[in-house]
């Protein structure tokens, strides 16, 4: 407009979109706006505010305004902060590691079971370890299943076996050998101090000394879980927050495929 | 069916005092007109943009008359007459008077009778325009819907239009109803409405009739592909109120801040210029179907609000009168209160619901506004949540019909996107997880709550009657409202005001308040 | 005085059903002993430390007897036996059989009654040592005082004693009234109780008496910084139900999870046993003045809060019962639920005020232990911040006991010290913003909440006269609570139950029960 | 304990406290525990997520974990995480720029005045600029203060003007010449885009071009006002939130006589 009242300052920074140097927004493109929070353990005074303020800087944030400091009573203090942050990201090459297969629906799976396969597929599953959450594990596998998507039980090609919680790898190994099992089911939800690593580690590495790991196919899932850390740790699937039965189960036989195991 | 077992006596009291309050007012206001009337009165006439030097032309045309005297007439008179006299339209003849090639006092004139018939034809042509956009307001309600009330309202004020409609639209996704533009920090300031799209701001966006266009065109997208109504609100007061009212409802906004008593006490405007433009601009906004907001909110971030609860009260009821003056009905009056209570006081949400339900029940039809907590909001973001919690918990108990979402970064910052967001999902989650919770709460007979509600009633019903005595005028002399002192010929735009001379003619006025 | 309006008639009827149930029970546990039993006396008979191997002492002996055929005699018996033979103290005899030096069922025996009077004796000193403990929590509440009701429940888990005292102290600085430190994972199916000071536990920290003594120590500290009295709280609840019980007793605990039903339905350990166990477990918390907090709350994890809200009902009746039977008055039952419903249901919060008062209005007496919104928390930390909010609402509302306050981050990690910090100030501002509301507020009759409430009531009234046809063993066997099956001789630590025979003897039982 | 039950998992890091390389506080000393939130500009998938966690390894996080991802609806989404961060602070120089004067309460303020001026000083205050925020400038001046704090207005042996907001620049320093004032007291509350630095600078260039500069005692405050952010545009001291009267009057006082100002 006209007036030139209120020109007397233009945005410093360039407001185009550019996927190869994309920052955080917050209300104008590029602007870089990023809110942080956390707690030092020093004293809370003017001193602290200001190391909250300089250890803003350092994760790279421009003019960062501590706008809360809390005494946290015993020498600690907690802060948040705003600021603009300075690193920009390309968003142009981001790979993701997805888990390779194609959803189909409870039918569409037993379905083909039923051409490619030919008959039940057994699944074992089990929350192992010291790990007694057998909520997301019952999602997958139980009759009832999850959010209205059935589970592995009601399959009609699925023979499906729950473990339940608490089971050591050891026993869970044992059963699956029993039970003949095609495909192995590991759930994982405490992660304090990477506990579940250590615990699906060991699994794959008692798989391995005793020769089995190439007779099952073994999948984990977990609200910590992503298909990449599992691939690293040996598995052949991970499965985060909000996998449905037919998630699984469509990369259980898929890969089954694959590998012409019948 | 009054929970608070409210005085019946009382209120009805209370509301005489209010009535008689606003005729003294209004006999004021019927004898004067304003420079920003006229702008708006030359707006609907048809005239728009803007000169050389970047004048918007309303601003021309009246300075042109008020240079030569004729501000007593009125626009209308001297338009329509130079219509009449030349032929042109509005527009071309602003263009004349702007390029100084004419002076529209100093025409030939035309017998009244002609000028009159003239004027109301070319009013007529915009009422019109008005009428039809508030048909298509009622038929987008009808077709698409809207959303359950309380309406989730929040604001958007990055100070650059294209980027208000990337937030807005967003905000409209994740659920919100209303979107106000808020206005740059200083526009209610200026004596004129600055024109164009605008991107730069502080603190809000330039209210134009362009924006406005923008904004309306982005909310009517949204609306589709969420299935929702969204409403657009801007802001009426401040020096050109009437004129940013016309320009609502010429782009169907549908909303609008709209208060004289706000510009008075917090922006310092001449309380005899924005009561007279109040008037023609809630003439306007009643006629458009718009939901005024009245601002009694603001008084408590400078007053205290246990102490001073009854003076929010005593506003609505004043603020009740003059809008029915205005031909507004009930159901377009979103009274303005807040929840501004210091969250440390022991039972202060108790106090705080009181406060609310004692509204709802005195102004029974009105899709009352209700404003987040502000002034106790820190730089503490977690409880600031919590706080803006609370407060919806208040709206969905006592049916408010406006809720102006807070922000969890009230005392940091304008709204950043993913803020309202955040916000939108707390007024959700509170609204459905609480929706009935005012038909199932009895409040205990003499209990703390009602004790208090009648309290406020009463200081309330006293305030009034004091005013009723000595005049709305010298009340804000003596700072009686947020604490805030006003002269009568003190602050903004005093200049600006004139009587009428017995030629003045303002066609918009009867045929808005009559409906037509 | 029922705001609910609730059946009177029911609610005798279904507490008639559950002390029917428990008495079935009951005369199981009487003629049952287990060796978490049998270490519990050992224990409270002056035994403590580890072999070389880092076995506990208690576990040596009683595994000692159990190897030999004793168990049924009982610890107490063998040991004052022992005693009178050697000349020893208990410990040093726990010692002596650590070493292979001694095998304390091969001994010579007295009398009964020398045998008897002995064992009185030593234990005496033991039931002197807790009542001192009581005492003195008692001096320091009413020196110190305590923080108002609801307390603000809080816990530690950092796996590090150490560091949990750091946050536990900030903890305590910020306003809470309990801590309790979380056991590492695992611990409760350990049939031993792991010993000293511990550094090292996963998602909790190992319970030992000497990490009570250093919590009790930091708290008893921070408790006169702050001029509260600070109530420590531990889990025992698992296959160690009762020795944890004794631990608590010895180093002042002040509250203890400690239900039976938790173990058998979430940690899969077998009925028998943790039936017995939990027995002796609570005349000890009982007589120590400990509150107890049972795990109803559970339940709601895996079952669904609408559809099984009578289940938890019906389970507080029947913890009600066991804890009467075993000498616990009502003041020390912290019978527990949780606010546990979808947030995303329209008047979820009604319902949920419904059920909390109903915990209320049935159990008058009980410090409720109320727990917060876990299952439906998510990475949404400012949303999971409001979901506790409410929850914190609904507790001052129906005035709970113990508020066990919900973290922002309950679906991420466990609490950071800053999230502690902010899970207290919500309750605080809560708690004190709303104080009086329930006082304030009445209940439509027949409403939604009315008719929420007596609905679950009939609900659970029918569950317990199921049971109480059925037997509690039975009903596990089907699945009732919490959606889980267990059979009666599956799960952790059957082999440890065996039947008492003739000359079994705990002095402890009837000392503590009388009350001396 | 002796159990080797859990001892599969030391911490890797060094657990004790070392001023000259502090980190963030979770639970354990040095965890370096950061909870973060921003805005991305690109649609809410998978691929958004690994770049919020890649934008948080940027910024110094190790092993972020994205907890939380909202669909803003518009191609663009909000993330919340959760990570370590690897940067360490020295807080053993950390300097702050303070008001150097010591705070008096009301009655000794007056008392230092009667005693070391001897004269009422004149102190006007405005919010200037196009700022309508009041509160904050009353809070200082008003009778009645704020927080159980009396302002200005009370002080016996000050003469206090506050001439209210959106006083413009060139009209608050005429009144000051005119009142004679000692000092000046400008108070902002809008930030955005900098407006207050564009104010408060223009505020001081005006009066060093009418030779102004010197006569006066000039101190600015506000909400995101710190003393660093006044002293470095060129004001005598800065005051930020939760300021009293005192606390300006004390430093005004006492700056007066140290320059000397009779
Ligand atoms: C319910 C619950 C419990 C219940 C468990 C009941 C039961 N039978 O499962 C009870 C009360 C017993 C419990 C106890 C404890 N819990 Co718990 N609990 C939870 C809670 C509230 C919900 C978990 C849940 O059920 N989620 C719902 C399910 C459906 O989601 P999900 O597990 O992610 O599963 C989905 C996917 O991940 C995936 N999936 C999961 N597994 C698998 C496997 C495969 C093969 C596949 C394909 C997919 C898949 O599919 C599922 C469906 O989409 C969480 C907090 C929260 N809100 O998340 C804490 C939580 C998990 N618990 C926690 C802790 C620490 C404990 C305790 C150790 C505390 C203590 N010391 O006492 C104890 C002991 C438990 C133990 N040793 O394991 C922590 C874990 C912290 C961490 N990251 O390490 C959490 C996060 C709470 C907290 N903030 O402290 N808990
Ligand atoms: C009250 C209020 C208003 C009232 C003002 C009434 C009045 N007469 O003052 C009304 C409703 C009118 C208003 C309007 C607007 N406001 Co306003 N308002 C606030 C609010 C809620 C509280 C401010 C306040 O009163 N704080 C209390 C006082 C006591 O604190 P304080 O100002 O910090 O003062 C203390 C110290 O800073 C210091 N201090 C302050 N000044 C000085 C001076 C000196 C010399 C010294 C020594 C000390 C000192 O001492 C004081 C006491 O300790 C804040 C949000 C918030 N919670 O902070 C928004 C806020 C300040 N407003 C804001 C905005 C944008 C506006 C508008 C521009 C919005 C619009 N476009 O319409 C308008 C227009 C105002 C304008 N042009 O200036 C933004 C500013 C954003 C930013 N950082 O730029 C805020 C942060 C809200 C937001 N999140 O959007 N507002
Ligand atoms: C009635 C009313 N009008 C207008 C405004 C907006 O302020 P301004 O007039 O400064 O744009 C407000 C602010 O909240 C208000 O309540
Ligand atoms: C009654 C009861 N006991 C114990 C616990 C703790 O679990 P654990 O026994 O696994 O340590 C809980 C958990 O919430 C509980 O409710």
């Amino acid at each position: 407009m006209s007036s030139g009242l209120y020109s007397m300052n233009k945005r410093d920074f360039d407001i185009t979109f550019d996927p190869k140097r994309v920052k955080p927004y917050g209300d104008t493109m590029n602007d870089g706006k990023v809110q942080l929070s956390f707690t030092l353990p020093i004293q809370a005074d003017e001193k602290a505010k200001e190391a909250a303020r300089l250890y803003a800087m350092k994760m790279g944030l421009e003019e960062p305004s501590v706008v809360h400091m809390m005494d946290l009573g015993v020498g600690y203090s907690y802060f948040v902060v705003f600021g603009n942050c300075v690193h920009t990201i390309d968003v142009t090459d981001i790979k993701v590691t997805k888990v390779e297969s194609t959803v189909m629906g409870m039918s569409e799976v037993d379905e083909y079971i039923r051409k490619n396969i030919g008959r039940e597929v057994v699944i074992v599953g089990a929350s192992t370890g010291t790990d007694a959450h057998t909520v997301g594990i019952d999602a997958v596998m139980n009759m009832k299943g999850y959010a209205g998507h059935y589970g592995l039980e009601r399959y009609d090609m699925i023979d499906a076996y729950n473990l339940g919680s608490q089971v050591p790898n050891e026993e869970f190994i044992r059963k699956a050998v029993e039970l003949k099992a095609d495909v192995l089911l590991v759930s994982q939800t405490v992660t304090q101090k990477n506990v579940h690593i250590q615990n699906l580690t060991n699994l794959i590495e008692l798989l391995e000394a005793e020769g089995l790991r190439d007779k099952f196919i073994v999948a984990c899932g977990g609200p910590r879980i992503s298909h990449e850390l599992a691939k690293e740790l040996g598995y052949d699937a991970g499965f985060g927050a909000g996998t449905y039965a037919e998630d699984v189960a469509s990369f259980a036989v898929q890969e089954m495929v694959n590998r012409g195991m019948k | 069916m009054s929970k608070l077992n409210l005085n019946q006596d009382l209120i009805r009291k209370a509301r005489e005092s209010a009535r008689h309050i606003a005729e003294d007012v209004q006999k004021f206001i019927d004898i004067h007109t304003t420079i920003a009337v006229e702008r708006t009165v030359t707006r609907l006439l048809g005239v728009d943009g803007v000169n050389d030097v970047g004048t918007p032309l309303p601003n021309v045309v009246v300075d042109n008359i008020k240079a030569n005297g004729g501000l007593g007439t009125g626009a209308a008179y001297f338009l329509a007459n130079a219509v009449l006299h030349t032929g042109m339209t509005a527009q071309e003849i602003a263009e004349k008077v702007a390029a100084g090639e004419l002076d529209i006092t100093k025409l030939p004139q035309k017998s009244v009778k002609e000028i009159h018939e003239k004027a109301n034809e070319l009013a007529a042509l915009m009422v019109e325009r008005v009428k039809n956009n508030r048909a298509q307001r009622e038929d987008y309600l009808n077709t698409l819907g809207e959303g359950k009330r309380p309406y989730l309202y929040v604001i958007v004020a990055t100070g650059n239009i294209y980027e208000d409609v990337v937030q807005a639209q967003s905000a409209a996704k994740q659920g919100a109803d209303i979107i106000a533009v808020i206005r740059t920090t200083g526009q209610s300031l200026l004596d004129y409405v600055p024109y164009g799209a605008t991107t730069e701001g502080f603190g809000g966006t330039y209210a134009t009739q362009e924006n406005f266009r923008i904004m309306r065109k982005a909310l009517d997208e949204v609306g589709q592909e969420v299935g929702r109504y969204i409403r657009l609100c801007n802001y009426c007061s401040g020096l050109c109120m009437p004129e940013i009212a016309a320009m609502g409802a010429m782009e169907r906004l549908d909303v609008m801040l709209n208060d004289a008593l706000y510009g008075i006490l917090f922006r310092d405007i001449n309380m005899q210029r924005t009561l007279v433009d109040q008037n023609f601009s809630r003439i306007i906004n009643g006629f458009a179907g718009v939901i005024i907001n009245t601002g009694e909110d603001n008084y408590l971030t400078t007053a205290d609000a246990i102490e001073e609860a009854h003076t929010v009260l005593a506003s609505q009821f004043i603020n009740e009168q003059f809008a029915l003056k205005a031909g507004i009905p009930e159901e377009q009056m979103g009274l303005g209160h807040a929840f501004e209570m210091e969250p440390g006081v022991e039972n202060g949400f108790l106090l705080e619901l009181a406060q609310a339900q004692m509204a709802r029940e005195i102004f029974p039809k009105a899709p009352l506004k209700y404003m987040p907590p502000t002034k106790f909001m820190t730089g503490n973001i977690f409880k600031g949540h919590i706080q803006d919690a609370l407060f919806n918990m208040v709206s969905i108990w006592t049916n408010q019909g406006l809720q102006l979402l807070g922000m969890m970064t009230e005392a940091i910052h304008t709204p950043l996107m993913s803020e309202r967001a955040l916000s939108i999902e707390n007024a959700r989650y509170i609204f459905n997880n609480m929706r009935n919770i005012g038909d199932e709460m009895e409040f205990k007979q003499g209990g703390m709550i009602q004790s208090r509600a009648a309290e406020v009633l009463e200081n309330a019903a006293r305030l009034l009657q004091n005013i009723e005595e000595e005049g709305l005028f010298a009340t804000l002399e003596q700072g009686k409202f947020g604490g805030v002192k006003r002269s009568r010929t003190g602050g903004k735009g005093l200049d600006g005001v004139t009587e009428k001379d017995a030629r003045y003619f303002n066609p918009f006025i009867e045929m808005m308040l009559s409906g037509q």
